[in-house]
């Protein structure tokens, strides 16, 4: 019986690419040496994200993801990185003491995910989406209703964190 | 719809290409003779004193800090504003009720001459 | 179509990473780091059950990513925040020497 | 009114016609679509420049460029060739991935807006569902290009200035986007073409296209315009750059096309703010008889955006320089609260149950009012300001500080 080699679609070509630069983004952000070049793989890896939002036909997420991550966390990071460098040489390793202990508890929990994966039959298939702006006008409907609690929570978070925040971090 | 970002991703391929092939151009035309001087720091002429990868104020961070969490807010304001005409008035009740309570962590940061830039 | 699983093991893979960069970084803001990559991962999860979930305008897990973007937001400024207050005491962002409660 | 189709599915229509698969006919439209806006851009850019120093020249009563072809049209062109034979000095110690990738991603972050501008009716790149939203993202790529130009070059002064920089453009990018919001609340969507298209004004069925958000709206308007000239580092807030004073900020290590990509990029991302401004304030492409000829709606959009770029000019030959404070006061201090004012009071009114000319009435007041106010507080900061100086430049306060200062008054 001859093997049967399944042609990936335009799409899945795409998103393989995204995946494989997302992920080795991501691996470079924990073994980088030089913190700031971390917080670059980390963005590389964001947008990967953003990506893959796209791909999963969530735009306003993907604009969203781009929006607070890469605009604001990442920039932040790279703030604080800056704010901090004391220790950014000097140092032979990026690793703390546990950290063989660890890779071997990421490792072990990465196959047992992935065992976890193939038990599940997921579906391969997913209803179309539509084109106009009712998802969108959706989440904003569902802000103020359904999940109103959770929606004000968050403004209450966002003025607690920043509150918080601007006590820590003041000269004096 | 994802026709629609095939375009932004043929963009983004376009929209690099052209930098890029710019620099390469440059750097195949150009002569290339670096030597310690020309290589150092550029002060105007002046020896560079200390480590060039200076310590920063908070001061940045303050700013960012404000920064995130607005950017936040206006996130969670678009998908309102697209659905306005369709909510209840209600809604606009929680709205002002969320911008709020960001508006009084600006003024507590102010207060605080968070945002003060000496 | 791509396959729900491709996502679910790219999450895998993700969340992995920044577990070992939580777990192993010395550096406390590479540690964050590792922290946004965990909260990317479930967010491409969530993200990826909703679109598959067969009520996709239901719109539960969009609506979950986002929340979980404005706690990524509100951890990382504050997370940092405590980052710069601890440096300005102890000059160090070193996980291994912050023990300032074992005395 | 007949609807224009949309450019793509015309030429992915045409391609099939010819035989062309479906797939690739559309891949090859959408390259040849891209291909045209970047190559429209980067010829723009040419004239921008030009354009900049004609206008800036005639404003100190000088000529301007006039050798190189005729007006010295050409000149930008020959300075492009100087610097594309220029040696790439790269520094020392620069960290070399984040100091050559800086000035690409500057110019692709910026090219990429293009994307969501209605040229005219059905000429947009792409009308995507979240355009507002994504003109703002993007800008945060020109966030991290600064801060990559700045860290890599390995010179405090690039860093400093890198860091102010980013400083600067993230402070009024809550009011720009702010400002978008409004607009947003009001159109009920993020596409930019039906953004431009809610502009419209018909009477009895004939559209004139002058029903302007500016004019409703003239301080979100007036706040956008402020901060895109923030964001595009433009005169009174070019404090980075400050040619006549400072050395050039964070792409002071630059050389060659390296440095004229960063130089690009402002220029275009000028031109593209304006275009924004215009397309959500002053009705994109709309105006008198753009239902019947469509092709004139890309003469008014032309003519609205380089409008816009000859008032930013104007700006820039007369304006003076704000200070660095001066800068943060403004924007977390006077536009923020400002903004979110006036957006929780349109929120209000557009809720209020009265007819919708009165609602637009009332959001008309609101935004005059918001002018008024921020013209008070400018005034009285000015007035603080002026007895401020006048103290600190008198001669009697002068005659103390010739002395080195004590110690630990730093």
């Amino acid at each position: 019986m001859p093997i049967e080699i399944p042609i990936p679609t335009v799409t899945q070509v795409i998103f393989l690419v995204m995946a494989l630069f997302t992920a080795a983004c991501g691996l470079m952000v924990v073994i980088s040496r030089n913190l700031f070049h971390s917080a670059l793989f980390l963005v590389g890896a964001l947008f990967g994200v953003a990506a893959i939002f796209v791909l999963l036909e969530a735009e306003f997420l993907a604009v969203g993801q781009v929006l607070v991550y890469i605009g604001a966390i990442a920039t932040l990071i790279v703030f604080a990185i800056m704010l901090t460098r004391g220790m950014m040489r000097g140092r032979t390793s990026p690793m703390n003491h546990v950290s063989g202990r660890g890779a071997l508890g990421a490792l072990v929990f990465f196959v047992a995910l992935l065992a976890f994966l193939k038990k599940v039959p997921w579906p391969e298939q997913a209803q179309a989406i539509p084109v106009d702006e009712s998802l969108i006008a959706g989440l904003g409907d569902k802000f103020v209703t359904t999940y109103v609690v959770a929606f004000e929570a968050v403004g209450l978070l966002l003025m607690v964190a920043l509150i918080g925040a601007v006590m820590l971090a003041r000269d004096r | 719809m994802l026709t629609q970002y095939a375009f932004v991703l043929i963009m983004v391929g376009v929209a690099l290409s052209v930098p890029i092939l710019a620099i390469l151009a440059n750097y195949f035309l150009s002569p290339h003779k670096p030597d310690p001087v020309k290589t150092d720091v550029y002060e105007s002429g002046m020896k560079t004193v200390g480590d060039a990868w200076v310590q920063f104020r908070a001061q940045y961070y303050l700013i960012g800090l404000v920064f995130v969490l607005f950017d936040v807010e206006a996130l969670f304001l678009f998908p309102i504003a697209v659905a306005y005409d369709k909510l209840a008035f209600f809604a606009t009740m929680e709205t002002i009720l969320f911008i709020l309570m960001l508006l009084a962590g600006l003024i507590y940061a102010w207060r605080k001459d968070a945002l003060e830039w000496q | 179509m791509v396959p729900l699983s491709w996502y679910l093991i790219l999450a895998a893979f993700l969340f992995t990473c920044g577990l070992f960069g939580a777990l192993a970084r010395r550096n406390a803001i590479a540690v964050l780091m590792g922290i946004e990559l965990m909260l990317n991962a479930a967010n491409i999860n969530l993200v990826a059950f909703w679109r598959y979930s067969g009520a996709v305008t239901d719109l539960a897990g969009q609506v979950f990513a986002l929340f979980i973007i404005a706690v990524a937001a509100a951890e990382a400024a504050v997370g940092l925040a405590l980052i710069i207050a601890v440096y300005r005491k102890r000059k160090t962002v070193n996980v291994e020497e912050l023990d300032l409660l074992a005395g | 009114m007949q609807t224009v189709p949309y450019w793509g599915d015309v030429v992915t229509g045409w391609l099939t016609g010819l035989g062309l698969p479906e797939g690739w006919a559309l891949f090859i439209a959408y390259v040849v679509g891209a291909g045209i806006l970047i190559t429209y851009a980067m010829l723009s850019a040419l004239l921008l420049i030009w354009i900049t120093r004609k206008v800036v020249s005639r404003i100190q009563d000088r000529i301007g460029p006039n050798r190189v072809g005729p007006y010295g049209l050409v000149q930008t062109v020959a300075d492009a060739l100087k610097l594309l034979s220029k040696e790439q000095i790269s520094p020392a110690y620069a960290d070399p991935a984040a100091y050559n990738l800086a000035p690409i991603l500057s110019v692709a972050g910026t090219l990429m807006v293009l994307a969501v501008i209605p040229f005219a009716p059905g000429l947009i790149g792409v009308d995507l569902n979240v355009g507002a939203l994504y003109i703002v993202a993007l800008g945060s790529i020109g966030i991290m290009a600064a801060l990559m130009a700045g860290w890599g070059s390995h010179n405090k002064y690039a860093l400093l200035a890198g860091f102010r920089v980013v400083a600067q453009l993230l402070s009024y990018e809550i009011p720009m986007v702010l400002s978008i919001l409004t607009v947003v609340f009001l159109t009920g969507t993020m596409r930019m073409q039906a953004i431009a298209e809610f502009q419209a004004l018909r009477i009895f069925g004939f559209n004139l296209g002058l029903g302007w958000l500016g004019i409703l709206m003239p301080a979100s308007m007036l706040i956008f315009f402020i901060s895109s000239l923030a964001e595009a580092e433009l005169t009174p807030f070019d404090l980075l750059e400050a040619e006549s004073e400072l050395i050039a900020g964070f792409h002071i290590e630059y050389s060659g096309m390296k440095f004229a990509m960063f130089f690009l990029a402002q220029f275009v991302n000028s031109w593209i703010l304006g275009a924004i401004l215009a397309t959500l304030f002053l009705g994109g492409w709309q105006g008198p008889l753009v239902d019947q000829i469509p092709i004139l709606g890309l003469v008014y959009f032309m003519a609205k955006a380089y409008g816009i770029y000859l008032v930013q000019q104007w700006i820039r030959g007369t304006f003076p320089r704000v200070r660095i404070d001066q800068l943060m006061y403004f924007a977390w201090k006077v536009l923020v609260p400002g903004m979110v004012i006036l957006l929780m009071y349109q929120a209000i009114v557009q809720k209020l149950p009265v007819a919708l000319g009165i609602q637009y009435l009332l959001v008309f007041l609101g935004n005059i009012a918001l002018i008024g106010v921020v013209g008070v507080v400018l005034k009285r900061y000015f007035e603080q300001e002026k007895i401020r100086t006048k103290r600190s430049f008198s001669p009697r306060t002068l005659v103390g500080t010739m002395q080195p200062a004590p110690e630990g008054a730093d």
